[in-house]
C-alpha cells in the first residue's frame, strides 16, 4: 500500500457545567460532592477579593508588580482539588487559588509580589513549589520531582500549570518529552487565558487546539472548559489516575480568560477588544458556580453576605501578616547563598564592601549592621 | 533637538533607521501592538506595519535563532529580549551561532543584528528583571556589547549598532529609562562603538563605570572634593582601553563600579588591564565597587545590593587616602 | 454536548518503491524521469564511496571525527532533487548526498571534518548553509531564512534537515513552532535512523510516529519511506509546494537507518544488535535504486563499473584538493573575527601573546609570522 | 591503590558513591549501555540498571531542568553534559534556577546536584567540543565550580561534590582523561572544594592554572632556570585566594594560565585580587597567558590557540626580567 495511515487520534472537548448554567447530570454525577462545592465557591470569593486588594496595595505603593487571577480561579483550584495532598504542585504564578486550597498562607504570594524572598520559603510538607517568574522553565521540575517520587516508588505525582504562551518555550517541548518517553507521572496543566501578555494565543499556537500540543509526545490530550470546575475537577482526576497507576503524562488544555490586565504593569485595552472582555465577564466561573449552587439551594444571599464578609477577614489579616513581617536582613541575602558561606563572601557581608580595602577586618562592625546604602 | 529620555532617543533611533533600510525590522515579545513593555517600541507597529514589527511566539531561543536566519538572509533583524533575565534561553543561540558564524565560515555568512535587552536594577521589579549580563558575552568572542548611559548616547550608539555588520548586543540600563531628559538631535548621527567618553575631568582619579551607574557616580564626585575623572565605557566590547590608559597614567588611582556581581564582572578585566599598562604608574589597587558575589536580591534590599553613592563614596575616600 | 471532539487528524505513510522492489506505478507517475534516476543512482555510488574513503582517511589521521552517511543517501539526496536551486538547504551532517547535488565540492565537507573552517566558507549563490554540530539548532536559521525570503516577498522557501534526536530539543520545537504561527515556508525534514548515538528513537519520541511531532503546530505532516527516493522527492514536492504558494510548514519524518557507526569516534557494536543492522541492510536505498533501474533496462554491469570507476576518480580528486589545501594562516582565525578587527584583537594576533609584556609593538615580527607554539 | 586515568578515578568515584547512597542517580545522552562517549559511566548501566543509569532525550536544558527537580525532591543526581558546547542549552536552567534555588526560597528548597561536562581541547575534535566555561558560571553566584587537574583529585573532588548540598559544575579537562595515570586510593576520599593544590614550590615567580595546562605549565617549569611555584586551582569558585596571595606575597611574581578567552576570562578575576591583596609586594603587573580572544579555531590550528609551553615560557621570562 503506497499511501497507509499509520496514525489516527481526535481531541475532545469536555465540558459539564456550561455558561449557561446547564449541568451534565451523567459526567457531573458525583464529580463534587454538594458540600464541597460550597467550599469551593467561597474559595473562589476569597481569591477574587485578594486580586482587588492586591491591585489597590500595589496602586498605593505597598506592594510591587502583581498579576492578577480574576476569571481564571477555577482551573487551578478544580485541579488542586482534584488531586492528593501529597502531590507537587507547580505553579507558574495565576494559580492562587489552587495553592491557597492546598494550604499555602496567603500572605506567601503577597510577600513574594512585596519584593520579599519569604514568600518562597514553603514548608515542604506543603508540596508546592514557589512561583516561577521565567516563563516555561518550571515544567522540568515537575517532571524531575515526578521521576524523583516514582524512583523512589511513591505514589506522589506532579501537576505543573502554565500559560498558552509557555507552550511556545523550548522547556515545555522537553518537559512533555520527557515525560513521555521516559513514563513520569505529570499532568501538564495549561491554562490558556487567550493572551501572553499582549500577544493573542494564536501566536503561540495556532493550531485548532492547544490540547494537540501533546500529540506530538503520544500523550493523552484533552481539553477542558476551564472555568467550569466540574469538567476541570473530572479531567485531573482522570489525568491522576493514569499518571499514579501508569505512570503516564497527561496534557490538560483549560480554556479560560483572563478578565484582567497582564499585571499591574500591563493596560490591556492598549491591545484587547472591551467587546471580547464583555462576552467572557459572562462566562466567570464564579458567576457559574454561583447560579449553580443557588439553583441547587446551596446559597443564599445571606450566606453570600457572610461568605464576603469572611473573604474580607481573611484577606485582611492576610495582608496584615504580610505587612507586618520584620524587616528582612541585609545578612540574609548571603547567608542563603550556600549551606556554608565561602569566605570571601562572609567577608562582603561583615563589611558590606566588594572593594578590597574594605575588607581589612578593623572594619567590622558585627554582620548585622545598617547596610551602607540605607544610612543615606 | 528634542529633549528626550532614553527611552525616546532609542525609540526614535528605531524610527529613523527603519526609515532609512527597509532591511530593519523588529521582533519580539510584545514588541508589535502594545509597543513593548517599557513602550520602547511604541508607535512603530502602527507605523511600519505588522511585517516589519512582529509579535512572536514567547520563546527567546527562537527569536534570536530566526533573527540569526533574517540576518543570514540579508536582513538586519533587531530582536528585543523582554528582560535581561529571559535571556538566558538565548545563551546557546547568541554564542554557538551568531558570535560564531562570520569565523566559522571566514566570512560567507555574516550575523548582522542587534539585541536589545532592558537590564539593571533599581526599578522594583520582580525577581530576575534586575541583572546585569554584560560580562558574560564580553567573554563569548565574536560579540560586540554596548551600553548607553544617556539619550544622546542611546542613540548615536544604536544606529551605530544597527549598521554594524556584526551582531550587537544592546543593554539597555532600564532604571535611567526614564530618570532624566538630554538634548537629542533629530536628525540621524553615530557613536562609534569602542569610544568611552570622559563624563567629567580630574587630576587625581579616575572612576570607570558604564550603564545607571554613571549617575550614582556622579553624584559621588559631587559629593567628593577631590579631582575625579568620570569615564563611561559606553562599549564593554571591544573596550576603549586606551581612554583607560591614559586617564589613570594621569591620576594614578582607579576605582570601578558596576551592579553585576564582583567575582569575573567586567571589573576584572579592566583592573588586569590597568595593571598590565599602568603598573608603574599605579599608586593603589584598582578596587572594585560592583554588585556582591550573590544573587540580586528582591526588590526590599536591592539598593542594598547596588553600588549606591555611599559606597562609591567610601571606595574613593579609601583609594585616595592609600 | 458534555464531550464533542475538537480535533481529528491522521498521518500517512508514503512508500512507492518498497523494500522488495514494487513500483507504485500510479503514485510515482513522473515522480522522476529515467534519465534522472540513473544520474541520482549514480551520485549515491559516489556518496557512498565517499564515506568508505572518509572512514580510511579518519582511521590513518588524514582526518578528524567523520559522521558516515550510510544508508541514508536517499533522504537528503531525494529532498535536493525535488528542491528548487535557489530554495535553501539547511543541514545537519549527514546529508552529504543533498548538498553535493546541489553543488557544494565534496572536498569542502572533507575540509570541515579535516579541521578546516574553509570548508564552512561556502559560496552564496549554493544556498546551502555549513554544517551544524549542535544539535537542533539550525532549525531556527532556517525559519529565519525563509522569513527573510517571505519579507522581500521571493519564492525562495527553506528546507531544515535534522536527526530523531534532534526532534528532542526545544529549539526544534520554537522552530517549528515560529514557522506554523508566523507562515514561514519552511519545510521540516526529519531523518529518523532509529538512532542518536546509542539512544534508540523511542527515548526521544514515543509516539507511534515521529512525523505527529508536527501536529503539535497544526502543521502537515506525512511519514515518508527514507529508503525510498521517489516517496522522498514526491513527498518533499509537496511540501514545497505548500510551502511555496500557501507559507505554510510541513514536517516530513524519513523513516530510514543508519547503517555505520555514529562517527568514526563511535562503536555501535556496544548497543545495537547486529540482527537489526541486518535486517536494515536488505532494505537500502542503493540496492533499492538499483533493481529497479536493472528491471527497467537502464542499468547494466558495465555501467555499474563505469560509475565506480567515475566515483573513485571523484572522491580521489576531491580528497586531493582537500588535503593539498595550503595550511591556514594563524592570522585567519583572528582576522574573521569582525568585519573589522579590534585593536587588541590586532595586538594579540601580531604578538601571539595574551600577556601585556608581550604587548610591546618592539616585540612585531609582522602579521603572519610563525605561531610561537607550532615553532617547537 | 590502583594506577588510574583521569577517566578511571571518575569512573571509580561514581560507583563507589552510589553503592554508598541509593539517591545518587546519572542521567544524560548516551550515558547507558554506551558507557558515555568518553567512557566514563562505562559498566555502571550494567552494575546499577536503567533506573540508576539513565539515557534521556537529547535535550540538554531537559538534563539539567529535570535534574534540578530530581534534587528538589530528594535524589542527588550527577547529569552529563557530552560536551561544554552543548552546555549552552541548559545554561538558563542552571543559572535562574539551580544556582538560585536555595536563596530565592530561604533554604526552603535546595538543589544538590553534580553537572558533568568534558571541557577543553586539544584533542582534534570537532567544532564547539573544544571551549572552555568556567568563568561564566564563575561569575553565577550560587554555584561552585570545580576543575581537577589529575585523578587523584579526580576522585576526591567528585566525591566531595556529590556530597555537597549545592549545584557543583564539574569540569573535565579531556585533554587529560587518559594522558596519564596516577596512583588513587581505592577507599573513599575527599578533597575538600575551595582549597588550591601546590604543585610544586618555588621562590621566585607563581604560576597559577587550573584543568589541562597543567601539564604545560609543569613542562615550562622544567625548561626555566627559576625557582617557580605552580599552583593548580582545582577549584574555581569558591577560589583559595588565601593560597595565592601566601605565594605571590612571597614570590612577587605572577603569572596566569589558562585555556578560555583572555577578556573576563577567571584569569582577570585572580589578577585582580592579586593587585587587590599583594599590591604592595608585586614586583611585576601579573601577566595572563591564555585563549585568545577569537573563536577557538577548528582543530588544524587549535595548537596555536592554547596557552601551549613556548608561550609560558615566554612570559615566564617576561615576568621575570621586569
Ligand atoms: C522566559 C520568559 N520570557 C518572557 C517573560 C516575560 N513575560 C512574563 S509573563 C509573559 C506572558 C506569559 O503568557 P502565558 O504563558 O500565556 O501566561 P499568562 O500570563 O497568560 O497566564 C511574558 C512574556 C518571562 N517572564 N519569562
Ligand atoms: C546540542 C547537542 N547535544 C549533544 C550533541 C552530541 N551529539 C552529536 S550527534 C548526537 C546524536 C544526534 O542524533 P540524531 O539527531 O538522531 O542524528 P543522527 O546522528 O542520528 O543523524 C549527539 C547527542 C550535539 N552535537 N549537540
Ligand atoms: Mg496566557
Ligand atoms: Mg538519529
Amino acid at each position: 500500500m503506497p499511501v497507509k495511515t499509520v496514525f489516527e487520534t481526535k481531541i475532545d472537548h469536555v465540558s459539564i457545567l456550561d455558561e449557561n448554567g446547564n449541568f451534565d447530570a451523567k459526567l457531573g454525577k458525583g464529580v463534587i460532592p454538594d458540600q464541597d462545592a460550597v467550599a469551593l465557591f467561597e474559595h473562589m470569593l476569597t481569591c477574587r477579593h485578594l486580586d482587588e486588594v492586591a491591585f489597590k496595595l500595589q496602586r498605593s505603593g505597598r506592594m510591587g508588580t502583581y498579576p492578577e487571577n480574576r476569571g481564571q480561579e477555577a482551573t487551578s483550584l478544580g485541579a488542586a482539588y482534584a488531586l492528593d495532598k501529597k502531590d507537587w504542585l507547580v505553579p507558574c504564578y495565576r494559580e492562587n487559588a489552587g495553592l491557597f486550597w492546598r494550604g499555602l498562607p496567603i500572605e506567601m504570594v503577597l510577600l513574594h509580589w512585596m519584593g520579599d524572598e519569604r514568600g518562597n520559603q514553603i514548608d515542604n510538607e506543603l508540596c508546592i513549589t514557589p512561583l516561577a517568574i521565567p516563563i516555561g522553565t518550571q515544567m522540568l521540575h515537575a517532571t524531575g520531582l515526578a521521576w524523583a517520587a516514582k524512583y523512589r516508588q511513591e505514589k506522589q505525582i506532579a501537576c505543573t500549570f502554565f500559560g498558552d504562551g509557555a507552550t511556545s518555550e523550548g522547556d515545555f517541548h522537553e518537559a512533555a518529552n520527557f515525560a513521555a518517553n521516559l513514563d513520569l507521572p505529570v499532568i501538564f496543566f495549561c491554562q490558556n487565558n487567550g493572551w501572553a501578555i499582549s500577544v493573542p494565543s494564536k501566536i503561540q499556537c495556532s493550531a485548532p487546539t492547544v490540547a494537540q500540543r501533546g500529540l506530538a509526545y503520544g500523550m493523552d490530550c484533552v481539553q477542558v472548559d476551564g472555568n467550569d470546575i466540574f469538567a476541570v475537577v473530572k479531567v485531573t482526576r482522570d489525568a491522576a489516575k493514569l499518571a499514579r497507576e501508569k505512570k503516564r503524562p497527561t496534557f490538560i488544555e483549560a480554556v479560560t480568560y483572563r478578565l484582567g490586565d497582564h499585571t499591574t504593569a500591563d493596560d490591556a485595552r492598549r491591545y484587547r477588544d472591551e467587546k471580547e472582555v464583555e462576552s467572557w465577564k459572562k462566562k466567570d466561573p464564579i458567576l457559574r458556580l454561583e447560579k449553580y449552587l443557588r439553583e441547587k439551594k446551596l446559597w443564599t444571599d445571606k450566606k453570600h453576605e457572610a461568605a464576603l464578609a469572611k473573604a474580607r477577614e481573611t484577606v485582611t489579616a492576610a495582608v496584615k501578616r504580610a505587612e507586618e513581617i520584620a524587616d528582612p536582613k541585609i545578612a540574609d541575602f548571603f547567608n542563603s547563598m550556600y549551606a556554608e558561606l565561602p569566605a570571601d563572601l562572609k567577608r562582603q557581608r561583615d563589611t558590606m564592601c566588594t572593594h578590597s580595602l574594605g575588607l581589612d577586618p578593623s572594619q567590622l562592625e558585627g554582620t548585622e549592621r545598617q547596610a551602607v546604602n540605607s544610612q543615606h | 533637538m528634542a529633549n528626550l529620555t532614553l527611552v525616546q532617543a532609542i525609540n526614535l533611533a528605531l524610527i529613523q533607521e527603519m526609515e532609512a533600510d527597509d532591511r530593519v525590522m523588529l521582533l519580539g515579545e510584545d514588541v508589535g501592538p502594545n509597543g513593548g513593555v517599557f513602550r520602547v517600541t511604541d508607535g512603530l507597529h502602527a507605523r511600519f506595519g505588522g511585517d516589519r514589527v512582529v509579535d512572536t511566539p514567547l520563546a527567546e531561543s527562537g527569536i534570536i535563532g530566526t533573527a540569526i536566519g533574517l540576518a543570514m538572509n540579508g536582513l538586519r533583524p533587531v530582536p528585543e529580549i523582554q528582560f535581561e533575565g529571559f535571556l538566558g534561553p538565548a545563551y546557546d543561540q547568541i554564542t554557538t551561532h551568531a558570535a560564531r558564524m562570520r569565523t566559522r565560515t571566514r566570512g560567507a555568512f555574516t550575523v548582522p543584528m542587534v539585541v536589545r535587552v532592558p537590564i539593571g536594577g533599581g526599578i522594583h521589579a520582580p525577581e530576575l528583571h534586575s541583572d546585569s549580563p554584560e560580562a558574560i558575552y564580553a567573554h563569548h568572542p565574536g560579540l560586540k556589547v554596548v551600553m548607553p548611559a544617556s539619550p544622546y548616547d542611546a542613540k548615536g550608539l544604536l544606529i551605530s549598532a544597527i549598521r554594524d555588520p556584526d551582531p550587537v548586543m544592546y543593554f539597555e540600563p532600564k532604571r535611567i529609562y526614564r530618570a532624566f531628559r538630554e538634548e537629542v538631535p533629530e536628525d540621524e548621527y553615530t557613536i562609534p562603538i569602542g569610544e568611552a567618553r570622559v563624563v567629567s575631568e580630574g587630576e587625581e582619579l579616575t572612576i570607570v563605570t558604564w550603564g545607571a551607574p554613571v549617575v550614582q557616580c556622579m553624584k559621588a564626585i559631587e559629593n567628593s572634593e577631590k579631582s575625579i575623572e568620570l569615564i563611561d565605557l559606553r562599549t564593554i566590547y571591544p573596550v576603549d582601553i586606551d581612554a583607560i590608559e591614559e586617564s589613570v597614567k594621569k591620576t594614578g588611582r582607579c576605582v570601578i563600579v558596576h551592579e553585576a556581581p564582583k567575582t569575573c564582572g567586567f571589573g576584572a578585566e579592566i583592573a588586569t588591564s590597568i595593571m598590565e599598562r599602568c603598573f608603574l604608574h599605579l599608586e593603589a589597587p584598582v578596587q572594585r565597587v560592583t554588585g556582591f558575589d550573590t544573587v540580586m536580591p528582591y526588590y526590599k534590599l536591592e539598593l542594598e545590593y547596588l553600588p549606591e553613592t555611599e559606597r562609591i563614596s567610601r571606595a574613593i575616600e579609601e583609594v585616595a587616602a592609600y
